[in-house]
């Protein structure tokens, strides 16, 4: 258990040192996409089920379809 | 400055917060077994207190219902302020969507996701889950409309006005349980005592229940209009 | 160790087995088309055999059959969603594979290949 | 109203699974909840239903669905073992193309169901569906021929004749 828990959390900094790290507003996304799905296994791995769960569905799902418009909306507006 | 200082002042300062943030924990008293503290209080009498199996949903919209009103009103100042910054008109967007492949399969899957919904939120003072998570799975299946059938569909669909008539009525649900706890019970949000049954059935644990659902209308409807207008890019190819 | 976790074992070590062939093929393949071929076949079948032997391994009457219905969803949702995924980047032409000599697609869309 | 009255019971029948127990409330609840889903969603669930065929039609269907579920499993797995052998050779070589194929079933149903059985066979992967030439166009891992009648008996026909029995 503890070694899983030990490379949950370093995949947990690595993911978000590289949502930080890219320039690219998508893949900043995607990776922080990641950061909540290793988080919401690491709430899982400590039997907090509901936090898990508002984690996958917001952190996972609803943030990056939110954070996804909105960037499509700031594109549309200064470039194409 | 350029991108590489950006980046290193940007490492360096979260260095700092995760070393504050350890600091913190270091600081936190020992764990002193069952006996002491308030988290022990509720972890013994929670179920007594409320009737409720999960004590997260128990300290959520029982010891500290009152909060819980706070943060839905928070949803619902986002909701206001997005609407009143991004959205000129709610008019239908027009977008063809994907193709119909795509279409069908997902008709065959969307009500099972909004049932799954439902039952988060109805169970929430049972198992895992509560008004908030639900409503954000019943937001999912507006974003999987706007996506897949295009915006028109979701418009035709549930319009912005039924969303948020959806939105006032769990608002003035919660908030009507909270006078019925003042009329009945002497407080505001008391739970009302004369709603508990055995505990273990979807029906027990007061007016924990309806607030969940009252709360879960009210994410659901409100995430849905924030994603509806923040989506005004019209897509004329359908890819 | 009873036959019943013999077989639910046995499931689940495949699934997890073809979960790593497809890792090995998203990384060996040379265009995009043939990786989400990867992704497409051999994730779903793997996901699918995990949950049965899930759905084995605790067997309980409620309990199998939630987990039998997540394994449905993948069933549906995975050839869907790389479906999707193809057609979209043919179409706004993000990898066209170039050097394909049989390309009925391009001449239906009206673009020389 | 056969159309929302079997969604009714088929979502009723999944509450029951989700909440674990068969009980009174629960009964309660999960009709409440599922009416509000077919309220909103029941023309999506069954968009085949409202056609005037005589309802034992639909359960010889059904139970042609249930038959059909061992062969896929068959068909899914000797599948996804020819795309592992792919992944194991020593340097991954094959002749990649996208071909086009064309179908009898006119059904949307039909054809979208073939087409998810389609990206779950070996190497082959819906592109698009033309609806004026009624043709599939496969993205195709290995392309071995590209005559017409070859190619329909090598992609499709082993599914197309289950589900053009099911959904006609």
């Amino acid at each position: 258990m503890a070694v899983l828990e030990i490379i949950l959390v370093i995949f947990l900094v690595f993911s978000a040192l590289m949502a930080v790290y890219f320039d690219e507003e998508l893949i900043s996304i995607i990776f922080l996409s990641i950061f909540s799905l290793v988080l919401t296994a690491l709430y899982l791995l400590h039997k907090a089920a509901d936090v898990a769960l508002a984690e996958a569905v917001i952190g996972a799902g609803l943030n990056t379809a939110i954070f996804m418009s909105a960037i499509s909306q700031i594109r549309h507006g200064d470039s194409d | 400055m350029n991108k590489l200082m950006k980046k290193i002042m940007i490492s360096v300062v979260l260095t700092g917060v995760a070393f504050a943030l350890y600091q913190n924990f270091s600081l936190m008293p020992e764990y002193q077994g069952l006996n002491e503290g308030l988290s022990n209080y509720i972890i013994k009498s929670g179920l007594n207190d409320t009737g409720s199996l999960n004590l997260i949903t128990a300290v959520l919209y029982d010891y500290r219902a009152f909060d819980s009103l706070g943060e839905s009103t928070v949803i619902f100042g986002a909701v206001s302020g997005i609407v009143l910054i991004l959205s000129r008109k709610m008019l239908p967007v027009s977008s063809k969507g994907l193709s119909f492949i795509v279409k069908r399969a997902l008709g065959i899957m969307t009500p099972f996701i909004a049932l799954f919904g439902f039952y988060v939120i109805t169970h929430g003072h049972l198992t895992p889950g509560g008004g908030f998570q639900g409503g954000v799975i019943l937001a999912a299946i507006s974003i999987i409309f706007s996506i897949v059938y295009g915006s028109a569909f979701d418009y035709r669909r549930y319009s912005p006005q039924t969303k948020t008539l959806f939105e006032t009525g769990g608002a003035l649900t919660f908030l009507g349980l909270g006078l019925a706890g003042i009329l009945m019970e002497g407080a505001f949000l008391q739970n009302l005592g004369f709603l508990t049954a055995e505990t273990g059935t979807l029906i027990s644990a007061g007016s924990i229940p309806y607030i969940n659902i009252g709360v879960g209308f009210k994410v659901g409807a409100g995430l849905a209009i924030i994603f509806y207008s923040m989506i005004q890019k019209t897509f004329e190819e359908d890819f | 160790m009873t036959l019943r976790l013999i077989i639910s074992y046995f499931l689940m070590i495949t699934g997890s087995a073809f979960a790593i062939v497809t890792v090995l093929g998203l990384l060996r393949f040379p265009d995009v088309y043939t990786r989400i071929h990867a992704g497409a076949v051999v994730l779903t079948i793997s996901a699918v055999l995990v949950t049965m032997g899930t759905a084995i391994y605790v067997w309980d009457l409620f309990l199998s059959a939630k987990i039998v219905l997540i394994g449905i969803f993948f069933l549906f949702s995975n050839p869907m969603a790389t479906h999707a995924i193809a057609r979209a980047s043919y179409k706004r032409q993000i990898a066209l594979p170039e050097e394909y000599e049989i390309d009925a697609y391009s001449d239906y869309l009206g673009r020389d290949a | 109203m056969l159309q929302k009255f079997s969604a009714f019971i088929f979502l009723l029948i999944v509450w029951f699974i989700f909440a674990g127990k068969i009980t009174v409330d629960v009964l309660i609840i999960g009709s409440a909840a599922s009416l509000l889903v077919t309220l909103f969603f029941s023309d999506m669930l069954f968009r085949e239903v409202h056609r005037k065929l005589p309802w034992y039609h639909y359960l010889r269907k059904l139970a042609l669905l249930l038959l059909f579920i061992p062969v896929f499993f068959y068909e899914a797995i000797t599948a996804a073992l020819k795309v592992s052998k792919h992944v194991f050779e020593k340097n991954p070589s094959f002749n990649p193309g996208i071909v086009k194929v064309k179908t009898e079933l006119t059904d949307i149903t039909g054809l979208s169901l073939l087409a998810n059985l389609i990206t779950l066979t070996p190497g082959t992967l819906t592109l698009d569906y033309d609806r004026s030439e009624k043709a599939y166009y496969i993205h195709w891992i290995d392309v071995e021929t590209v005559e017409e009648a070859e190619l329909k008996k090598k992609i499709i026909a082993r599914f197309e004749r289950w589900v053009g029995v099911i959904f006609r």
